[in-house]
């Protein structure tokens, strides 16, 4: 049984780690939690999703997984979208605030907004009802330590160390990635390097809303689709992003398999009626103990 | 007439209800510059202690007491300000939007409280049964009486905070707002001026919870769910943070938006597309609301008291 | 003097159009000068550097490079027009490796950034051996001259560096004052604010000294360091530029 | 300063009167005649409210096609509650106060419909006849006389789908079934029953598990429910969490015994979780589907819809809304009250068997118009409001076959009445 929910833990972890890269990267260089975050996770999925329906479903399954090959077509329009519809955002509500100088508070607010407009924008055009990529189910296998497991959700875990490995390349080894960790500790030194820190911005958007369409197209191959998807996972990503430390990438995927782990562990302790309340018990816990997160400088 | 009349008394009650929890948010927000994202979570304690003490008894355990009105609106209030010590102490340090976050998941937590601790709070049938002041009179009189109730509580809270942000603690309050380091090295205790401004902030909260139980006679989970506390935010911005009068009309604008919306729906939107008019009300509001951060960011009022608009611009040239 | 690399005219600047610091301030700077910006706290010296690099509001004025007005340029087209800019504190990332750092100095011109590395490491051994070291692990002189070192990534002909010599023992500083003139040798014009008077005018061409946002002494180097008016500027007493 | 605030204010109330003037010019005094529904149609339960509104829709045209009510087309004000209580309470004022609407249906939300109850219908004195509020609450208030009676349900209170979920999975021969269940009143009400009505029926619940709505990951509480390792698992679960706790606990290598809540009953759920895991399954409802009322319904949907009417709340939504429309024709003035006696007049045991659809309708409405009395039987077959405004309805078994949902048992009225009596409800 423990075996069993730490296995589930690093699993919903993984999901959860993806997100809170984003969240992180918006909190180092963006400057503000960015609630609406979690919606580009929504649009990503759902765009993956209207390719998917375009091409008349995902293919004939590959091999053990529940899905065709065209997924990964899907997979890439998604990241499109939403690096698109994140830029879109900046350019028409956040640039605007920026420049007048708004505080990291007007900032937050105006993602809530947005956050609601986009929501209903997807729940407008899909309707309420969950969605999925492929109706096929699959039988979980039976690893040793009788922990079940499914074919899609292993491969979820590599595509997410996958994802790591290439954001640290793009990080340490791009121009982009050092304009961004420029900006992310130092903006006027950054402006004095000649960085222009609204291209730092800019590519801040596009790689986190890259990574929330990877992380909301995982979460509706494993989960579902829903237009509220994102929004039930705010909680959970932003604590894994404080958790981390702000503007840490290891920080948030540790942080990110913290909380998958302890929510799924909570349960041997915690009615599962509670489970829900353990992100915030973590964030609490974090804020009183080690305010700068556990990988924070 | 008379219809229009009693929604209209309808609707000055609810929209005064909320401009008490606006008002409270003001007082942390827009003069002691602390994020709360849990507003919901310190009206939900108000209206449930309200409950408790006033509903006959039901379910298992929960009620029985028989308070009287009064006296149970001031144990809200001073119930839901324990509690706001309490997180208070615990998230007085954080920074901003840590502590948007810390609040957020507190009322999170207490949703899932309200929902499984059954025996306080009947879990998900919620109370019922709970002691409406004026519940004798005829139904329009109860609107009125109710309406009196709900604005003087308003006008009540509205004329202390006033005096409160006119005293000289409300002037030091508004530069440790403006800047913290500055207004420590002048010898406030600006750790303890600001829980005492957060504690202060969520009285009415718990205030405007409780009338909003009395009101309407019970309550549930799904009374206080994470919308609310945004269109608190939304009354506030809309009204302009940092001044009472805005905040107040900050509220009945948004609540006027929120509910005139659905109306304007109902009445231009042909019946069979009326299952997207939801959709598309959510999504003008949202709109709304950016545009107005964007386009009018002090608010319809704006504050009043001016403080150093230096910090405000060196932000500008520094970003 | 030949026309002034840098010509500062009328410059009015500050955080807020209401608050003007730099209330008027007339000055220039030659190629491969090296000039002391001096004054008490307050007098304005930091926000004219940052006035000229494009952090701070212009309200009126003129600043030339060479000809090239840069007001109204936002601070990194300053950069890539030929500025090079050292902030007084937090002048380095700690984050970032040093060579992270100087490639970060070399961002407008990437394709001379291996060249430019190289120079430096030539110039400064120090931050070739410790090229993978994090910029929080150097010492107050070292982050100084990596500081130096990433500002001249992107060749400029105006270096401005904003006490240099703050927080370091009088050797260190010395040892980044020589550096500077070596820089000016190399036909760089620099202004650099310094607190340590003496010590500044000794490794400087010309003096000029700020009170209350205008310049009201301008002269020699040596000449300047033996002037009574000059102690009495820093007192705040009405004095006369020469 | 003044001045401006003054503005505002004024501005704002103009824009209230100005939407009130433009609802006064389409209330006319008589014609249309104007009903009421509440309805979540986005928020968490706009899945199920989108097509609940789209059939209480089609009651109405079927009624207006039927000749409408005193000669009047009726014509249904439809407001979106969201899922909150506090708009839902708003909407009920004003459709009360602004709309005058002489009743009012739907409302699906339990917390909801409380709070309109206790806020707003009880003293105005207009009827609610809700179509899936399921909360015991309602009973004990209108017990203690705070509904005034005008609280009404067309689907069933808890116990009915508890019988029908007991008598699924004994008759299954399922002994230990493990429950997972919605952590809100109506779940661990129906829990509570269904513990019971096990028991007397021959078996013991190996262990419930509840589960918060809107989560984003159900894996924890299946692995629990695994762990209890029952013959069968009851779902009482709401679509879309539904869907998704079907297929974990399929794919973690649950036992494919289903008993499935209504609110599964829909070609979504089977679709979502495929055909094939389903063959084994149960499922209830609380609708006959057999006898001519009920074909009478699904004929009608069908026609409209190009589709069979599968889901929750549709075929109560559909009975809320005719017989309210049926008892506004049986009642002598348009009001509150009148309605609310007569809502019982056109269920009259003695009365002429008045069925769904255009024909039905326009029946029962010539019959009524005529003096003659009627017994209501609706698409959810014959139900009957007792004291507190409940019914106690027949219920169904239903399962899987070729990927459609077809019938499998009945449990009538009488058998239901017999079943609550041997479970000592």
């Amino acid at each position: 049984m423990i075996a069993q929910l730490v296995i589930d833990g690093l699993l919903t972890g993984a999901v959860i780690a993806l997100g809170a890269i984003g969240i992180t990267l918006g909190l180092a260089i963006l400057r503000f939690a960015n609630f609406g975050y979690a919606e580009l996770m929504t649009v990503g999925g759902y765009a993956a999703l209207t390719a998917v329906l375009a091409y008349g479903g995902t293919g004939a399954p590959l091999g053990p997984f529940s899905f065709g090959g065209f997924l990964a077509v899907a997979l890439a329009v998604g990241l499109v979208v939403t690096a698109l519809v994140a830029v879109a955002s900046d350019v028409v509500v956040f640039r605007p605030l920026r420049r007048r100088g708004a505080g990291p508070l007007v900032l937050i607010f105006a993602s809530f907004g947005l956050a609601l407009v986009l929501r209903h924008v997807v729940l407008l055009i899909f309707g309420t009802q969950p969605e999925y990529y492929s109706r096929e189910i699959q039988m979980a296998v039976l690893l040793p330590g009788d922990v079940r497991v499914m074919p899609d959700q292993l491969l979820v875990l590599a595509i997410t160390v996958l994802a790591l490995v290439a954001l640290w390349w793009l990080l340490n080894h791009t121009r982009m990635g050092l304009a961004m960790r420029a900006v992310a500790e130092n903006t006027p030194l950054a402006r004095a390097c000649a960085i222009d820190p609204e291209m730092a911005i800019r590519w801040t958007w596009i790689v986190s809303g890259a990574l929330g369409a990877l992380a909301g197209t995982l979460f509706g191959l494993t989960v579902q689709l829903r237009p509220e998807m994102g929004a039930n996972l705010l909680l959970p990503l932003f604590t894994a992003a404080v958790l981390g430390g702000v503007g840490s990438i290891p920080g948030a995927v540790i942080g990110g398999l913290l909380v998958g782990l302890a929510e799924n562990l909570s349960v041997l302790v915690l009615p599962t009626s509670y489970k829900a309340t353990v992100p915030f018990l973590i964030m609490l816990a974090c804020f009183l103990l080690r305010p700068k997160g556990l990988f924070g400088k | 007439m008379m219809g229009t009349l009693s929604y209209l008394v309808f609707f000055v009650t609810v929209a005064s209800l909320f401009a008490i929890a606006t008002l409270g948010l003001n007082l942390q927000w827009g003069f002691s510059g602390q994020f709360n994202a849990g507003v919901v979570g310190f009206m939900a304690i108000g209206a449930y202690t309200y409950a408790a003490l006033t509903a006959p008894a039901q379910h298992e355990h929960v009620g029985g007491l028989d308070w009287p009105v009064i006296a149970a609106l001031v144990a809200a209030m001073a119930v839901t300000a324990l509690v706001a010590l309490a997180i208070g102490l615990v998230t007085i340090r954080l920074r901003t939007d840590y502590l948007a976050l810390a609040t957020f998941g507190i009322a999170a937590a207490i949703n899932h409280l309200a929902l499984n601790l059954e025996g306080i709070t009947g879990g998900g049938r919620g109370i019922a049964g709970i002691a409406k002041p004026f519940a004798d009179l005829p139904p329009l009189w109860f609107g009125l009486a109710f309406l009196a109730l709900a604005a003087g509580a308003l006008l009540a809270v509205y004329l202390l905070l006033e005096r409160l942000v006119r005293s000289p603690w409300g002037r030091a309050l508004r530069a440790v707002r403006e800047d913290e380091v500055a207004a420590a090295a002048l010898g406030k205790d600006v750790d303890r001026m600001r829980l005492t401004a957060f504690v202060i902030g969520a009285a009415p909260m718990g205030l405007s919870g409780a009338l909003y139980a009395a009101f309407i006679g019970y309550v549930s989970p799904y009374d206080f769910l994470a919308i609310l506390t945004f269109q608190i935010w939304a009354m506030l911005i809309v009204g302009g943070s940092g001044n009472n009068a805005g905040a107040v009309l900050g509220s009945f604008v948004v609540w006027a938006l929120w509910s005139l919306s659905g109306i304007v729906v109902v009445l231009i939107v042909p019946t069979k597309l009326q299952v997207q008019g939801g959709a598309i009300q959510a999504i003008l509001i949202g709109l709304l609301l950016v545009a107005m951060l964007i386009f009018r960011p002090r608010g319809l009022m704006g504050e009043r008291l001016h403080s150093s608009p230096l910090l405000r611009d060196d932000a500008a040239v520094r970003h | 003097m030949t026309t002034p690399l840098l010509e500062i005219r009328d410059l009015v600047a500050g955080y807020h159009r209401d608050l003007p610091i730099v209330t008027g301030a007339s000055l220039s700077v030659a190629a491969a000068e090296v000039v002391a910006l001096l004054g008490p706290n307050g007098a304005g010296k930091s926000t004219l550097m940052k006035a000229v690099s494009g952090l701070v509001l212009v309200m009126g004025g003129s600043i030339r490079l060479d000809g090239t007005e840069l007001v109204g340029m936002p601070t990194h087209q300053a950069i890539a027009a030929g500025i090079g800019y050292v902030p007084q504190v937090q002048n380095v990332f700690v984050t970032l490796t040093i060579e992270e750092n100087l490639r970060a100095g070399g961002f407008a011109a990437p394709r001379t950034v291996r060249a430019r590395i190289a120079e430096a490491y030539e110039r400064f051994p120090m931050l070739a051996q410790k090229r993978r070291n994090l910029g929080g692990e150097l010492s107050g002189g070292q982050r100084q001259v990596l500081a130096i070192a990433r500002a001249l990534m992107t060749q400029p002909r105006l270096l401005l560096l904003d006490e240099p010599s703050a927080g370091l023992s009088p050797k260190a500083a010395q040892e980044v004052f020589a550096a500077v003139r070596g820089i000016a040798a190399g036909g760089v014009g620099v202004l650099m604010v310094e607190q340590n008077v003496k010590a500044g005018l000794a490794a400087s061409d010309r003096g000029i000294v700020l009170v209350q946002g205008r310049p009201v002494l301008d002269g020699p180097a040596a000449s300047l360091a033996g002037d009574p008016r000059l102690p009495r500027a820093f007192l705040g007493e009405q004095v006369f530029a020469a | 300063m003044k001045t401006r605030f003054m503005l505002a204010a004024a501005s704002a109330l103009g824009l209230m009167l100005a939407g009130n003037a433009a609802m006064a010019q389409g209330a006319a005094p008589s014609c249309p005649i104007k009903l009421g529904a509440i309805i979540p149609l986005t928020g968490p339960q706009g899945p199920i409210g989108k097509p609940i509104a789209d059939t209480a829709q089609l009651a109405v045209e079927h009624v207006n096609a039927a000749g409408g009510v005193k000669g009047c087309p009726i014509e249904m004000v439809l407001r979106d509650d969201t899922g909150q209580p506090t708009l839902g309470v708003d909407a009920a004022r004003y459709l009360v106060d602004v709309q005058k609407v002489p009743a009012i249906v739907g409302v699906v939300g339990s917390g909801i419909a409380t709070a309109i109850v206790s806020a707003v219908t009880t003293s105005a004195k207009v009827p609610m006849v809700s179509c899936c509020a399921v909360t015991p609450t309602l009973t004990r208030l209108s017990e203690e006389g705070k509904t005034g009676g005008y609280f009404f349900r067309t689907i069933p209170t808890s116990r009915v789908f508890a019988v029908a979920h007991a008598v699924a999975a004994t008759d299954r021969g399922y002994k230990n079934p493990v429950v997972i269940y919605v952590n809100n009143d109506f779940g661990s009400a129906l829990l509570r029953d269904l513990e019971k009505a096990i028991g007397t029926l021959g078996g013991k619940i190996a262990g419930a598990i509840p589960y918060n709505e809107n989560q984003p990951s159900y894996r924890t509480e299946v692995n629990q429910a695994l762990a209890l390792k029952g013959d069968a698992l009851i779902l009482i679960a709401f679509s879309q969490d539904g869907a998704t706790l079907a297929r974990e606990w399929i794919s973690l290598g649950g036992t494919q015994n289903l008993v499935l809540h209504n609110t599964l009953r829909s070609q979504d759920f089977i679709s979502a979780v495929g055909a094939r895991f389903l063959t084994k399954a149960a499922g209830i409802d609380n609708a006959q589907v057999a006898g001519a009322s009920v074909d009478a319904f699904n004929a009608g949907f069908k026609a409209k819809f190009n589709r069979d009417p599968v889901g929750p709340g549709l075929h109560t939504v559909y009975d809320s809304a005719v017989v309210t429309a049926l008892a506004m024709q049986q009642a002598a003035t348009l009001d509150g009250t009148a309605i609310r006696d007569a809502l019982r007049q056109v269920q009259d045991p003695a009365g002429e068997v008045v069925v769904p659809g255009v024909e039905g309708i326009k029946k029962s409405l010539e019959a009524i118009k005529a003096g003659r009395k009627v017994r209501y039987v609706g698409a959810t077959g014959p139900f009957t409001f007792d004291k507190n405004g409940d019914v106690t309805g027949p219920a169904l078994v239903w399962k899987v076959e070729d990927g459609k949902l077809v019938t499998d048992k009945v449990i009538d009225l009488e058998q239901m009445t017999a079943l609550f009596k041997r479970i000592g409800y």
